[in-house]
């Protein structure tokens, strides 16, 4: 129940998220009687019931803190069903597809939900998500997952074809969102589906061919302001770095005492990451022994990651004006 | 579901491709689009996404877009196939600029003018169909001026900026669309809010809010005024409940534990009062005239009459340099148009210069209300129960984040953006060595829009080279322990 | 004649660069008895001949700098006849197609010249550019300036339209760069253009389109790692930025003598880009302050321009093995 | 004009796409590739640009790459419509790992191995056209090993750190080829140089450089050793007289205005020789013995024995853990294959440490040509003529940037290479605050690869996050004063 609203403390039925690292996040649903499995050994469900969320929990070998799930979270630690949405993406969606409570919504196909869950988040308490999933298994599991959510009111899961079967709305939704192989072919059914008073589309496609017929489809059907766009995030590494500053002077005439000391020195300052009034004092350390000396040039870093995503899919959006 | 009609006192955007200009409607009310002067009185009773084209001062309706322009001219010429033995030369054009402004003058249409250009260019026949393509596009955007009349949202009050991001710390539809992510405001939420973006932010956030929440905007000191001009764009007179005001130089006595709401009170009473520009939009408060032109024009840091209250010299000069900015920047557009967007100014300025001078029983009953709603503030922030840390602005955002992390309960979300990686780089390291949050990211975005044209599919020539920096997290337990911080 | 070597010294019938500004740059032939104008006033020419180059020339309103001409800043002052490649990709474009002293290489088209200064850098003094150009005026410009840099001996420039009568060379280039409407037209002729041993290939095309026809046509002739690439420059603009620290005190507690003085104190500090010695120590200053005082937070920033390329074009690179 | 053949002694580089190594042909020697042993002998007297498939350690030369492998499963099965009721489970493949790897120590073809794993996957026809045909690729690229032998260039060779872009200071193609251009070194140029990325700058450089111009290498001191093992891959052997070593910590000797070429000679003789791995590929030195397997890996920094030229326990500290990482690195590599790519390096070590202890008549020969030649660097570093400058190294850029400074004739280029862009941004604002140089730039390039397939088309799914920062300028008159730096 804690997807649709803001709970302080941890009850029976809530999915918790279990932060055991940075890249080790466990969705749990809190269960009477359960036993969970981390790296750090057993977590006992019971356990957990009326701490606060945010709450260090310490199991026989760590620490793990229990999470209040966001949509954010969610997504980078739901089971994956299919290929999912980011949140640099999914945050575009919702921001160019103009959602705040309220809004209706078609959304095909469901995928994983994880674009979904940042929908209903927006939409909450009195808008509506349709949403279609054309892989059975899937369409059911997304269901379930809405209801574990407490989303159960505000979203409607229908196991259906939409490219061939179209959305069967009848100008109802605020927005549409395609995320299909073909998109080109529910523009359509889309339009049927959007009020009258018109309202905006997104398509999300890997590849450039299908974005062409997509944006092709949205000109001849009148959506105006068809916009292609691409976004990547990229995350900064902070590093303490550290550089070895050369010495122009001739080993010979410098006396090893010396050297000896400035090694040392540069041995005193924090060898990891610090805080900036470190960082600073630290810093004005080397001014005093001047800049050419045999140490090191040390300086907190913002270095990109090495390797990023360089392509999730083209959004296309498009305003429909009243029709 | 039927088409909504635009009404009187709604705020409207004019809208064209990556451009917004928004305006409030008021009758027998001219503004200024383009250095042309518009009547918008017509506009009343039209339905919302109605397009309009400019013709001699009078917004004409028109049914298709201006690519039916388009593609006429496109058709009556028959291409070139290559470019090979074209120069480039101004010569290829015999029509003058001068012939071209007084087409103008006489009424002659945007179309029209485009047909004469094409007929008068020696090179136009000769060139490819593509560049036959480009050149019709930029005449029209140049000649046929074709507005979209939209109900503001966000997402095209971000257009109006993007002429000037500086105005909202260069916050990118990328970057804002993940602050809104991030920060995991949603209905009922209770959000701490640091921004200077002209209320940019404020308003997004309210949007997410809905009718519930309630959002807290801490503004460095009672004397500041704090612009929100963007709350008006967007209409949100109905939800100023949810929003509060409080002094950051004030957070100090509510963290005395003995901090009693008498002394709290007294403290407020020995400053100025927040000149708050929260307002129902279409109920303008006594001594505003219905002003059309030759207002103010600096909305963005208003200063307040009072010496006293101006006992830095820093901030003054820094004020100075920014009113000095905004100068420049106004002094390249019409200043009709700019009277029209911040057309509250003088009438606020007015009312805060008589504010000091001799408060007359409204402004009394006016202050007493802001006391108490600051009150009510303190009490939100003592309750150190906020699901939702935002920082947007153009302060060093570190002592901020430090100090507002002592108000937020655990597993609640944090986002700070700035313009500038570095100060962000401190945060992340002082968040880190406290281990005040888990899921600790610090990340800037690539974003590029693209052409989709037969033949022609590219990404877009010119893009943004920086939508900002964003520092996000959720506060872990230790963060509450503030002797830590 | 300064472009094919390096010269110290400025002579008659030199091309040099007049650094004016950092955006303003013009080449300029030294000519005797000739005068220039600048925004700086008039330049004599004969007082430069016999100036070592990068000498600073007092001019009546301003420095002027006199500097060697390379091909970098001859692709930012050159005079325009056509779009141009600029420096990332270039320096992409050679690099790729492994040219070095003694490469020959074909081009098509010359356009503005820019990319064949890079190449003939590259390849001199033993090296060959056979270089062709569709519009008379053009190659016969391009023509006489590659005389006037003294590149007269290893360039052709050939006026013909490559696409459609092709390059008419016979196995004798290493390399093929293709910067024209229709490259795939001119695969066939490419190759035949290339030696036995085989060699590079690198077509230069704005659309998503060409590009996807062109590896087709290279795929079908038995080219190999067919590699289609973009690269863009991001430039950072160097500030000294300022961003003021918020009191968390009410200034009731606070004295105004205590205000102004730590005020002032910033004020000392310099007001623009400064020496890392001096912002190390200006730094300093702050930490003893403490984080959290009334005055400034002062940094060294690298801010992205706000304003980039957002496309040149997309490089497609490929390798013709022994044929 | 007609191809040419692959000889004894050459360097040759066995590439696939996005992949490359490079070995020495020599007979009798194998290789390690893939895990797997080969022998290379079969390539003597191929053209280059031969494709060759690994079967069972024997190299078969092909007509054809495998694309057509590809082609053929992939008209061998029809397409499914979309991926609807598919299930990723790993129990589609009904082949285990084991049935794969006992098929291919039977000797099996990986094509027919690719075959198999159609035939007995669940899912393999009900998947999508693109589908298929991903799997197949993805299989292709796993099973066939297949290899292109090409002769050495700068690009090639790059790819080889691909895996390990640490090795070469994260330099990619985008910022090795601009540094390249902006250096604009050429035919005769006469360079300055600071550099640890495996002699890979220099190589290019050198290549620039033709027959004809000069390039000082600065290095930490005469007692460290450098890594020029990319010399060696690009048979760079002829060149070698172009290239001079000096050690920036005699650079000061060098600014004395008295300076004789005695004293100078005098101070290098008190030091250790440079270790130089500079010589002719081909041509091993006395005391290396034909290494095929069981040489010391570790090539990056090498320590000399003699514990005095050791004075700073820094700096060995450093070499320590650079030492360990190298090694953790190697830990994942096949053993073999380290070592035929390293095989100088025992007998280079084996030969210093000797040189330590006793110098015979052969060493002493050598260390006075070394003397020699850093003494006629040290009077091309005094001419002061320098045409360009190239600093792309693990040290702190901003103090050699400096001092080099101070080397450089007018109008002369330079490029500074870092991983970060912090020092370089100091490095900025000391040749700004001194006007030491014009048309300053600091940049990183953006640099992403396309799939370029029907109806497939779109940028790589991957790509790197960062190829480094490079602050380029034209020095100006100033910046030979050098009292002003």
């Amino acid at each position: 129940m804690s997807f649709s609203s803001i709970k302080q403390t941890v009850g029976y039925g809530d999915t918790v998220l279990l932060h055991v690292g940075y890249d080790n996040m466990l969705p749990m649903i809190v269960t009477k009687g359960m036993t969970h499995q981390t790296k750090f050994g057993a977590l006992r469900h019971d356990s957990v019931v009326g701490k606060k969320f945010g709450t260090r929990i310490q199991c026989p070998k760590g620490w793990i803190y229990i999470l209040h799930p966001t949509p954010e979270l969610w997504t980078l630690s739901l089971p994956h069903r299919t290929q999912i949405l980011y949140t640099t993406d999914i945050s575009m969606v919702v921001f160019q597809l103009d959602l705040q409570p309220g809004s209706v919504v078609a959304e095909a196909g469901t995928g994983s939900g994880s674009l979904s869950h940042a929908i209903l988040r927006t939409i909450l308490p009195t808008g509506h998500l349709h949403t279609y999933e054309f892989h059975k298994e899937r369409a059911e599991k997304a269901k379930e997952e809405f209801h574990q959510h407490g989303h159960s009111g505000c979203v409607t899961v229908t196991h259906r074809d939409v490219c061939g079967e179209g959305f069967q709305l009848d100008h109802i939704v605020d927005a549409v969102f395609l995320d299909l192989p073909k998109p080109w072919e529910c523009v359509t059914s889309a339009k049927k589906a959007m009020k009258k008073q018109g309202g905006r589309l997104c398509s999300f496609s890997p590849c450039i061919e299908q974005v062409q017929r997509t944006c092709e489809e949205l000109s001849a059907q009148n959506f105006s302001d068809i916009v292609t766009m691409e976004c990547l995030a990229r995350h900064f590494n902070i590093q303490y770095a550290k550089l070895q500053n050369l010495s122009f002077e001739s080993s010979a005439s410098e006396s090893t005492a010396d050297k000896e000391t400035s090694n040392r020195e540069s041995y005193s300052e924090p060898p990891v990451k610090s805080a900036s009034a470190t960082l600073s004092s630290s810093r004005h350390k080397e001014v005093k022994r001047g800049g050419s000396d045999s140490g090191s040039h040390n300086f907190p870093s913002a270095v990109p990651a090495l390797n990023m995503p360089g392509h999730t899919g083209f959004l296309t959006f498009a305003t429909l004006t009243c029709h | 579901m039927e088409p909504q009609l635009i009404n009187e006192g709604d705020q409207v955007v004019f809208h064209r491709e990556g451009w917004s200009r928004v305006f409030q409607i008021r009758k027998k009310r001219q503004v200024y689009l383009d250095k042309t002067k518009l009547d918008v009185d017509s506009l009343i009773g039209q339905p919302y996404g109605s397009t309009f084209e400019v013709d001699r001062g009078k917004l004409v309706k028109i049914e298709k877009d201006a690519s039916q322009a388009l593609s006429i001219c496109e058709s009556s010429s028959s291409p070139g196939t290559d470019n090979r033995n074209l120069l480039d030369l101004d010569s290829n054009q015999r029509m003058s600029k001068e012939d071209i402004m007084k087409m103008k003058d006489e009424g002659i249409t945007g179309q029209k003018i485009i047909e004469e250009l094409i007929e008068n260019s020696e090179t136009f026949k000769k060139k490819t169909e593509f560049s036959q393509a480009k050149y019709l596009k930029k005449k029209t955007k140049k000649h046929i001026p074709v507005f979209t009349v939209m109900r503001p949202t966000p997402r095209l009050i971000l257009e109006i900026f993007s002429k000037d991001p500086s105005k909202i710390c260069y916050l990118r539809a990328d970057s804002l669309s993940q602050l809104l992510s991030y920060s995991n405001v949603m209905h009922g939420s209770k959000v701490a809010l640091v921004e200077t973006c002209q209320g940019l932010v404020l308003s997004c956030l309210l949007q997410r809010c809905g009718d519930a929440g309630k959002i807290v905007q801490l503004i460095p000191n009672s004397t500041n005024a704090i612009c929100r001009q963007v709350m008006d764009y967007l209409g949100f007179g109905k939800f100023k409940e949810n929003v509060y005001t409080f002094p950051l130089d004030e957070l100090s006595s509510l963290n005395d534990a003995s901090c009693s709401s008498n002394a709290r009170t007294e403290v407020s009473q020995t400053k100025a009062t927040e000149p708050c520009n929260v307002r129902p939009a279409a109920a303008p408060v006594e001594g505003e005239q219905n002003v059309t032109e030759g207002s103010e024009p600096d909305a963005q840091t208003e200063e307040t009459a009072d010496p006293d209250s101006n006992s830095s010299p820093y901030v003054e000069e820094q004020d100075r340099n920014e009113a000095a900015e905004d100068d420049n920047i106004k002094a390249e557009e019409p200043r009709g148009e700019e009277d029209v967007v911040m057309d509250d100014t003088k009438a606020e300025r007015d009312a805060k210069t008589g504010d000091k001078r001799s408060l007359g029983p409204n402004r009394e009953a006016q202050r007493q209300r802001r006391e108490a709603r600051q009150q009510e503030a303190g009490v939100i922030i003592k309750e150190k129960q906020f699901d939702s840390l935002v920082i947007a602005c153009k302060y060093n955002p570190m002592p901020i984040l430090l100090k507002m992390l002592e108000f937020m309960r655990p597993s609640s979300s944090v986002v700070v953006y700035c313009q500038y990686l570095e100060p962000l780089v401190e945060c992340y390291t002082s968040v880190k060595e406290n281990h005040a949050g888990l899921q600790l990211k610090l990340s800037e975005t690539w974003f590029r829009e693209y052409q989709i044209l037969p033949q022609r599919t590219h990404p877009k020539i010119n893009m943004s080279g920086t939508g900002g920096f964003l520092l996000t997290f959720i506060t872990s337990q230790r963060s509450t322990d503030s002797k830590k911080l």
